[in-house]
């Protein structure tokens, strides 16, 4: 599931990538240095928090389905276009078996869960892709383009 | 994240700070649940989330797992100071409807009827 | 340059590696990475201050004087033992001829420039270590454990 | 960061917002100087870092430039507001000895005598 980010439409101005083991403490790094990174496009405060769960989401997702209590690493690929930004979870953990079902509001394999990380992802992001082969790992992909026109007064 | 925890008799004050997530949910969840079950006369709870700056979906699981358990003493949640961000959430996700949403701490205490 | 971070004397609990092209934007992005990282020890307000200057200063250097215009990746790999943070930030760059002489406050080979940025994070982290050879690339690894004793009241 | 610059007569207040670094040095240093080289009469230049949350020596540095470029012409700076943190940079730096560090802007601005 690991390097397949080379398959954008405009051209990439700049990439992040982190890479960590699967612990739920570095979900928040993960979504403090993606939004950090995004603040180089003109999202609002408001677009930068959505990034923030969406992120959140997905890596919590690789975190406690992918891997559960078996170690693994995590990849976040981060990348920037003119005005658009794109974001790749990875693991190489269990995968899913019915990608389809997965991103059912409600739909949960942990009765502790409520479902709702996939959905979430798709609301607040403009899209989102989900690719996975069981046994092999999961990728979550996912894109969002700042919707306000005119840049902040006074930014450098 | 950060937790201050207040019993006034049959009330239990929340009062939470930081983020709330995957990382944060499990001590936030085991340190409100040994509150309720050394305590069963707690049937309201007041959770203020007034100074959480984050919150996603597992710490809204943890949310509604509190409303559950509330739920089963038929007791009240009371969700305090929901910043936009959370409050969409909580609407996104349902849970608004099954918890009491309040401005303040005051005004959760207030919709507080003594027990029956 | 890359890859040498195996050689802790303390177990390894937690480790974040962050890759991105030499760009003067993705510098903030870096430190604000490494400073949630670092949260996971207890570090006050004020050290995470520190790590954040120390890892900026490094990731500039490795921007600026590394690489200078050419592209290039810069690579920061933070890990955490049970009580240390230890940081380190690799370049392919042009690397460094005297890495003494490149330590001593004021140096510098560009005009424009303090000179101090190497000092500051000998200043304010525990340990600095400088390895470079000439047309291969630099290795900055800095370490720092928290002052404090006591955790925070009521953190969980 | 965010960079506000505002002349009366001979002095140019700069407030500046956000984090002084690598990234954004290269802005604050043109936007200054464009100032200083279409009024040659500031003579007094005030930088309120009030603001500023992150400074590092690339910071530093274009706050030393500008200091250069006032001391050509004989003027003068004043350094508002620095952070706990922004202060023992400066100090480290030995910056805090050249240029003049005021609390606040309106103390800055009294200490500016009138051009002799
Ligand atoms: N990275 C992943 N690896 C394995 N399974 C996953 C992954 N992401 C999602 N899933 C599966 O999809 C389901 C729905 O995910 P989601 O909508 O995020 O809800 P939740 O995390 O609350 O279960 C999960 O319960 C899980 O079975
Ligand atoms: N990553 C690097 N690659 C090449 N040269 C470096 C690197 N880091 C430091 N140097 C050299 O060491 C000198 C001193 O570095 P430093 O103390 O950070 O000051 P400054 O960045 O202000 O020049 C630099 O001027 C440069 O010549």
């Amino acid at each position: 599931m690991f390097g397949e980010e080379n398959h954008l439409t405009s051209a990439i101005k700049n990439q992040l990538v982190l890479e960590f083991p699967s612990m739920a403490e570095n979900v928040g790094v993960a979504r403090v240095a993606v939004a950090a990174f995004a603040a180089q496009l003109d999202f609002s405060l408001d677009e930068i928090e959505d990034i923030k769960i969406a992120v959140s989401e997905a890596v919590t997702n690789a975190v406690v389905h992918g891997y559960r209590d078996r170690p693994g690493l995590v990849r976040v690929a981060a990348m920037l276009t003119s005005d658009e930004l794109v974001v790749e979870v990875a693991d190489r953990g269990k995968g899913i078996a019915d990608v389809k079902k997965a991103q059912e509001p409600t739909f949960s394999t942990d009765p502790e869960r409520l479902g709702l990380g996939l959905s979430f992802i798709n609301s607040l992001m403009d899209k989102m892709e989900l690719r996975s082969t069981p046994g092999q790992g999961t990728l979550v992909r996912m894109s969002k383009k700042p919707q306000q026109t005119a840049s902040a007064a006074g930014k450098v | 994240m950060r937790l201050e925890l207040r019993r006034q008799g049959t009330i239990l004050l929340a009062r939470c700070a930081g983020d709330l997530d995957v990382a944060s949910a499990p001590a936030f969840r085991e340190r409100i649940d040994r509150q309720l079950h050394r305590y069963p006369q707690i049937i309201r709870l007041v959770i203020n989330l007034e100074k959480v700056d984050f919150i996603d979906s597992s710490g809204l699981a943890s949310l509604l797992g509190r409303y559950k358990e509330m739920q089963r003493r038929r007791g009240q949640v009371f969700l305090v100071g929901l910043r936009p961000q959370a409050y969409r959430l909580c609407q996104l996700s349902g849970l608004c409807k099954l918890v009491h949403v309040a401005d303040s701490e005051s005004s959760a205490l207030a919709r507080v009827e003594p027990r029956p």
